[in-house]
């Protein structure tokens, strides 16, 4: 039924994707930012 | 729902009769009410507005304005019967003929019957008697009906009357017309135009002179401003005040009450009354 | 006994309940659109009915300042008209000063009746007159559309309408 | 001239109205003028009423005819009057000017009295308000209810009928007030209300004095549409023309509910009204009853004003539960809702005389494809139905929070409950509505390409008003396939403007209740309610 | 570390930007203006939100009041650490949530796309709303806002379909927010005369265990956006929209809405240390881990790609109310940082499905054989997205996860540990046994 040639989605669409999936991957070795964020956010809530 | 009715009537009336028990005795002289405002009216009302008629005084004066709402009261009642029933148009109408000689009425449709004829006299409704007596001995009386109605309201402060007793006289006089002949010749005496105009002028020499004492600086409706315009003194200014107020106020009840039956004896079309 | 006088006392303000439950009977249960327009008038008039009620003296009369009962009055209130017509600024002065001063000692409350109501029930009865003049307007375009004033058969035509 | 403020009010709509009936015989576009400029003067003179009494914090009292206050007649105009005053003339001023157009189709040559009726209705409204004297107020409550049996009179075919049946219910009501101000004269001899507060508290224990008390109010309730006694208001404003509904429907329930107030907190003093009857639980019980048939009554109608006519009845069940609370919380939410309600039902009726102009029936059914059509009147009818459902940045929602939080405070829970199940089926009404009028009929969609539910797209009917194929500015211009013109058809714009003015008056109103609340309705609710 | 706080006006600058970028969208001429405005609101709305980060970062707080609305509340701002990072989250997916529906809009040519770009707007801005939100009423009221503006996006296609799935949504979501949390706010207000969101919560003191757990409950079960079981089905029934409306809603906006709102209100107002006195965050982790099982459960049966997807989301969610209602410091991080992370892979498994069904229009994972040829960006990408919504380490998942199982650990109950576990197992089953037949061969016929 499909012939094995390559038809991506439209570029528009396959950029995000791509910005995404590597942002995630990002995320797993420079977590600081939301990292820091949410020990604050705890250490304000638990901390008092 | 007439069960419904019954039931609530009866717990009604029931509970009213019970909630007498609180009354004064009939008639009682030192009941709260005779006690606590009305000996301010009765004894003041000479030495505040020099009328002798209390009634009248409180009803123009002490709450003028009352009065003047009462009279709007009635201008709203005249501009909802016009505007409920007025139809502007005449459409096709069927037109009723007696036939002198015999008294014998006939219907025409339309209006094809020769106008010049003077043998058939045109009449308002289908059983309206041959009433010559009554219709000379109204146009007799009308006008002694109106010079009492015209005392009626000049004397209001002496004698028990004023300005809506009078104008209902008056009201009733040009009704009295239009019943005892037909509604087109009272109509063309005193037609719907006047009879409109003259309601809302009525009211408006009420109010007018309520705001002519505003404009000039005292509270709205308190005559005694008038004084210098009347060139009289402040109470007996006050007099005055409520002698205009009255006509104003008999204007507006003729008027209206005339209006009122040229709508309602027609049912909008002013053509064919009662 | 004491429930007869108690009855006797009171009985005079009955007579307005009877009208006003007559009235209210009728502008609720009744059929017809003219009986209900009847009805209502009467439930106004019981109002005011019981309004002059309220205002009634016994031994007092109407509450005109008869002119005789102080003669000197009647005569300084005519000669005060009399200067009023005149327009004469000092002799109209005098007058009602005189007025005045003769009327604080006549006047007792006592023997006239309590004005205020029937001022309140002139209002009153005006209104009554307007309502009943509308509604027989209204009365008279219902009908017009439907061709009868019988409230059940009106609401036949509404539903099948 | 600012002294006699409290009399230009009243008397210069008075006079205007008398003008217009004589000039409606002469020139037939001179009465709408005269009514819009008095309207206006009326509006900007209550308007500075409010500012002074804010400002001086004290009441202004007027005695009309110069006579002191147990002996004539006074105006007294509090922080409660001043503001009511202000949504009065308001509501009358915005819904005039909005219908100009239906004005003259509808009253072909009988604008002479229609406006100065109009007008009529909105002085009787403003002397009730201002009134300190019971029995003026039953004269100007006569006016209000004569005026408004006409306007409503002259409507669809079933109006006549209707408005019997509102005369007939209306004149008990009156009447009953009637009585209760008479047995009052009886047992105290006086007709003014503070008068008359300062004489109750020393007979408290009269039986006169309390049925004084039962049958005023029940003459109020009847008059206000409550719920056992209801039955004339669906009829009176759905069958009467839009223009005079836009005028009575915001205005009579509310008013009625300004003098119910009024009577229990000046005149039957609170600590008769509360401490000696404390008729809370009978009331707030009416109140619950009312508000749930409102609600569920609407959600089975279909004809769009006779929706908002029960929706109203349930608005009324707010205010009078509200009020019998009893405490600070639920009388100012009460109060607070007099103010609010009334926009809101001047927003939802102006919405509807829009409905009626483009759709020309009042079928809901018939709002189909509104959206696209005409987006500014859907956006300013999307808030006015917000802020009914009670969307926070919205009055509706801050009026319900007092009332939720008085009921709470007072322990009626039936009373909260009541409130947000209106809510949630004011929800369900109104997202009805949105979604007719966002599904247009003739909105299929394309699936490029896709094989399994291949839908081909049927154009069916476009819907396009045949009357109305102008070149207007193509909507969807920026749409990439076009699926049949969707021609904008916004209302004429001394239309629309009235109306996206009141809509976004209730965003104000919301965002602004708290300082409405602090500074007038606080002053408004006297110290002996907690 | 000074813990002062800045009166600023920077977070109404970035809840309005978006709004004021209506009137642009709706008026403009061309579909590229249109973008552009767009563009230009999502870029000024990030960089205000990340100008904050450095100063919040440094422990204080930004507040902002708009106007005082009742006599104790007004609609106030507050900027902390918590409100900060969701917001940062929404922002950043939005500009790439345009870029994506510019390609999926222009590719199926879909109508009335002003009217989807301009309630997109609102419905960010909403989502910033509830994030800066510094008492209960305004999160309620930005809730609100956020409900009616994703309503028009969800009944995007305007057939039978999307009509009764637009009406189940808004009777689940507006019924629990008028019917639960509306009441439970009033009485909060009632009994403890504030709203606002104190460190230690509000409750304490004011209200007994009985009124507490019922309150509790209520707003548990009223912010129906978090996906709680009984008050789920809304989701999968939101599946009938286009593809990036269901990404903003399943990734950024709506559900995280929901799950911020829950946290907010437990730890802002009831307060932990009244949730474990009463030992109410028992009740709440039991209901959470029940979510779980079965929504994971349901995934698996589920054929359609984008329901299966909507099923983990209603999993992945009560990950992050079982780490808050753990009470640990770990848990908490865990499930804070549950929020940015699920976010970001969520959205590429929805922004893949979406291009899947661009580029063939397939919708059923049962017809999606051997795909990963065709389209092996989008595969990686779909591949890198589940491994991060599983928790697997390449990926930023397994950090969230990690602290989530820390949390559990510490909390001392075992039975939460083996929820976990074993959820994720069934997260990889579900993912990888999809993963694998895709890149296997092309079907022989």
């Amino acid at each position: 039924m499909f012939e094995n040639k390559i038809d991506e989605a439209p570029l528009w669409c396959v950029v995000p994707l791509v910005i995404t999936a590597s942002i995630s991957v990002l995320l797993f070795f420079y977590p600081q930012p939301f990292l820091k964020l949410a020990s604050l956010a705890v250490q304000t809530i638990m901390g008092g | 729902m007439k069960i419904l009715g019954k039931i609530t009537i009866t717990i009604c009336g029931l509970l009213l009769l019970f909630f007498t028990s609180d009354f004064p005795d009939w008639g009682d002289v030192n009941s709260p009410a005779s006690t606590h405002l009305s000996p301010y009216f009765i004894e003041h009302t000479i030495e505040d507005t020099a009328v002798p008629n209390i009634v009248t005084s409180v009803l123009a004066d002490y709450r003028g304005y009352d009065t003047m709402f009462e009279t709007t009261v009635i201008l709203t009642a005249g501009l909802a019967c016009f505007l409920l029933l007025r139809i502007p148009r005449k459409d096709s109408i069927h037109r009723y003929y007696r036939h002198e000689p015999t008294g014998v009425t006939i219907r025409v449709e339309g209006d094809r019957y020769p106008k010049g004829s003077n043998v058939f006299t045109r009449i308002d409704s289908s059983w309206v008697p041959y009433d010559l007596i009554i219709n000379f001995t109204c146009r007799l009386l009308i006008h002694f009906i109106q010079l009492f109605a015209l005392y009626v309201v000049a004397h209001g402060h002496h004698s028990p009357g004023g300005g809506f007793q009078g104008g209902v006289l008056l009201g009733a006089s040009v009704i009295l017309f239009a019943i005892s002949g037909n509604l087109r010749a009272a109509i063309k005496r005193f037609g719907e135009k006047t009879a409109a105009i003259l309601s809302s002028t009525g009211v408006f020499i009420y109010a007018g002179a309520g705001a002519l004492c505003l404009f000039i600086g005292e509270q709205f409706l308190n005559y005694s401003a008038l004084g210098p315009l009347l060139g009289t003194d402040r109470i007996m200014a006050r007099s005055h005040g409520i002698l205009i107020v009255e006509i104003g106020v008999a204007m507006a009840v003729m008027a209206v009450m005339i209006w009122i039956y040229y709508n309602l004896s027609s049912a909008g079309k002013q053509d064919e009354g009662l | 006994m004491e429930l007869f006088s108690f009855i006797v006392a009171k009985a005079d303000y009955w007579a307005y309940v009877i009208l006003m439950m007559v009235g209210l009977y009728a502008l609720i249960a009744k059929n017809n659109l003219v009986k209900k327009i009847v009805g209502m008038t009467i439930f106004q008039t019981a109002i005011i009915l019981f309004y002059v009620s309220i205002g009634y003296k016994k031994g007092a009369t109407i509450p005109i300042l008869h002119h005789g009962s102080d003669h000197g009055g009647e005569a300084l209130a005519a000669h005060g008209a009399h200067a009023a017509a005149h327009g004469t600024q000092e002799v109209a002065e005098q007058a009602a000063h005189a007025v005045a001063h003769a009327g604080e000692a006549a006047v007792k409350a006592m023997d006239y009746i309590n004005p205020l109501p029937h001022v309140l029930m002139l209002t009153a009865i005006v209104v009554g007159v307007a309502t009943l003049g509308v509604a027989l307007a209204l009365a008279m375009k219902v009908y017009k559309e439907y061709g009868t004033l019988e409230e059940d058969e009106i609401n036949q035509q509404l539903r099948n309408g | 001239m600012t002294s006699n403020l409290p009399a230009l009010v009243i008397i210069v709509p008075l006079l205007a109205s008398l003008v217009a009936a004589g000039a409606g015989w002469f020139n037939r576009k001179a009465p709408f003028y005269i009514a819009v400029i008095a309207l206006l003067i009326s509006f900007i003179s209550s308007v500075l009423l409010l500012a002074q009494v804010v400002a001086t914090g004290v009441a202004i009292e007027y005695q009309m005819a110069g006579w002191p206050a147990p002996v004539g007649i006074v105006y007294v105009i509090d922080h409660l009057s001043a503001m009511v005053l202000v949504v009065i003339t308001f509501v009358a001023f915005v819904n005039l000017i909005g219908n100009r157009q239906a004005v003259e189709t509808e009253f072909k040559n009988k604008e002479g009295a229609f406006n100065a009726l109009y007008v009529l209705f909105t002085a009787g409204l403003v002397g009730m308000t201002a009134t300190g004297d019971a029995f003026n107020l039953y004269v100007l409550l006569e006016i209000a209810s004569l005026s408004g049996y006409a306007l409503i009179g002259l409507g669809s075919s079933r109006a006549p009928l209707a408005t019997l049946n509102y005369l007939f219910l209306g004149t008990i009501g009156a009447t009953f007030y009637l009585l209760g101000v008479g047995y009052l004269y009886i047992a105290t001899g006086s007709l003014n209300m503070a008068d008359l507060a300062t004489i109750i508290p020393s007979m408290m224990n009269s039986s006169t004095i309390l049925f004084a008390f039962i049958i005023c109010l029940t003459g109020l309730l009847v008059k206000m549409a409550i719920f056992p006694v209801h039955g004339w208001l669906p009829g009176a404003y759905s069958e009467s023309s839009t223009v005079s509904a836009g005028l009575i429907a915001p205005l009579t329930t509310k008013v009625t509910i300004y003098i119910m107030v009024r009577i229990c907190l000046t005149l039957f003093t609170p600590e008769y009204t509360f401490g000696y009857i404390d008729p809370t639980d009978i009331m707030v019980a009416i109140a619950v009853a009312s508000i749930i048939f409102g609600s569920l009554s609407a959600l089975a109608q279909k004809d769009f004003k006779r929706m908002l006519s029960y929706i109203i009845i349930a608005e009324v069940g707010y205010m009078v539960g509200g009020f019998f609370l009893g405490n600070r919380m639920g009388v100012s939410g009460a109060i607070l809702h007099i103010v609010n309600d009334a926009a809101m039902t001047l927003a939802l009726f102006m919405a509807a005389g829009i409905f009626i102009w483009k759709t020309g029936d009042e079928k809901q059914s018939s709002l189909k494809g509104l959206y696209a059509k005409m987006p500014f009147t859907m956006a300013g009818f999307t808030l006015a139905a917000l802020s009914v459902v009670g969307v926070p940045p919205t009055c509706g929602f801050f009026s319900k929070w007092y009332l939720i939080s008085g009921g709470i405070a007072a322990g009626q829970y039936l009373f909260v409950g009541a409130l947000i199940f209106s809510s949630l089926i004011n929800a369900v009404l109104f997202f009805r509505i949105f979604e007719i009028a966002l599904f247009e009929p003739f909105k299929s969609h394309h699936h490029a390409g896709d094989e399994e539910d291949k839908v081909e797209s049927h154009h069916g009917e476009t819907i396009v008003d045949p009357g109305v194929i102008e070149s207007a500015q193509q909507y969807s211009g920026s749409d990439s396939h076009d699926h049949g013109a969707i021609v904008i058809k916004e209302p004429p714009l001394p239309m629309l403007v009235p109306f996206l003015g009141v809509c976004v008056l209730l965003l104000i109103l919301g965002l602004y209740s708290g300082s409405i609340v602090n500074n007038i309705i606080h002053f408004a609710i006297p110290a002996g309610i907690i | 570390m000074s813990m002062e706080t800045i009166l600023s006006v920077k977070p109404l600058f970035a809840v309005l930007v978006s709004l004021v970028a209506i009137p642009g969208i709706v008026s403009s001429r061309s579909q590229n203006i249109r973008e552009a405005w767009t563009f230009g609101a999502a870029a000024i709305k990030l960089l205000l939100v990340l100008s904050m980060l450095p100063l919040v970062l440094d422990g204080n707080v930004l507040t902002f009041t708009l106007v005082q609305v009742l006599p104790d509340i007004g609609i106030t701002f507050k900027v902390d650490a918590f409100g900060l990072l969701f917001a940062i989250v929404a922002s950043s997916l939005w500009i790439v949530t345009s870029i994506y529906s510019i390609g999926y809009m222009r590719s199926l040519n879909e109508h009335s796309q002003t009217r989807y770009f301009s309630f997109f707007a609102v419905a960010i801005s909403a989502t910033i709303g509830v994030a800066f939100s510094a008492n209960l009423l305004t999160l309620y009221l930005f809730y609100e806002m956020l409900s009616l503006a994703t309503f028009p996006l969800v009944t995007h296609h305007q057939d039978k379909e999307a009509r009764s799935s637009g009406r189940k949504y808004l009777f689940y979501i507006l019924g629990g927010s008028i019917g639960l949390v509306l009441p439970a706010m009033m009485i909060t207000y009632h009994f403890t005369g504030t709203l606002d969101f104190a460190a230690q919560g509000v409750m304490a003191g004011h209200i007994n265990s009985g009124l507490a757990l019922l309150l509790t409950v209520m707003f548990l079960f009223g912010f129906a956006k978090v996906g709680i079981m009984p008050m789920h089905s809304w989701l999968p029934a939101a599946m009938v929209a286009p593809t990036p409306v269901s990404a903003l809603l399943h990734a950024v906006a709506v559900v995280k809405v929901g799950a911020f709102s829950v946290v907010r209100v437990f730890t802002g107002i009831v307060g932990t240390t009244l949730l474990s006195d009463f030992g109410i965050n028992g009740i709440v982790c039991v209901l959470a881990s029940i979510t779980i099982v079965v929504a994971s459960l349901i995934a698996l049966s589920q054929d359609e790609l984008k329901r299966r997807l909507a099923f983990s989301t209603i999993g992945q969610l009560s990950y992050i109310v079982l780490g808050i209602a753990l009470l640990t410091k770990s848990g908490m991080t865990g499930g804070m940082l549950h929020i940015a992370m699920h976010a970001f892979g969520k959205i590429t498994l929805f922004f893949c499905a979406g291009a899947i069904f661009c580029a063939t229009g397939i919708k059923y994972i049962s017809k999606m054989k051997g795909i990963g040829r065709r389209m092996p960006i989008t595969m990686t990408a779909f591949l890198i997205g589940s491994l991060s919504v599983v928790g697997f380490p390449p990926c930023g998942g397994f950090i969230s996860k990690w602290y989530l199982v820390l949390g559990t650990v510490e909390s001392g109950n075992i039975a939460f540990l083996f929820v976990l576990l074993g959820s994720s197992f069934l997260n990889a089953a579900y993912f990888f046994r999809f993963s694998t037949m895709l890149f296997s061969a092309a079907k022989r016929r």
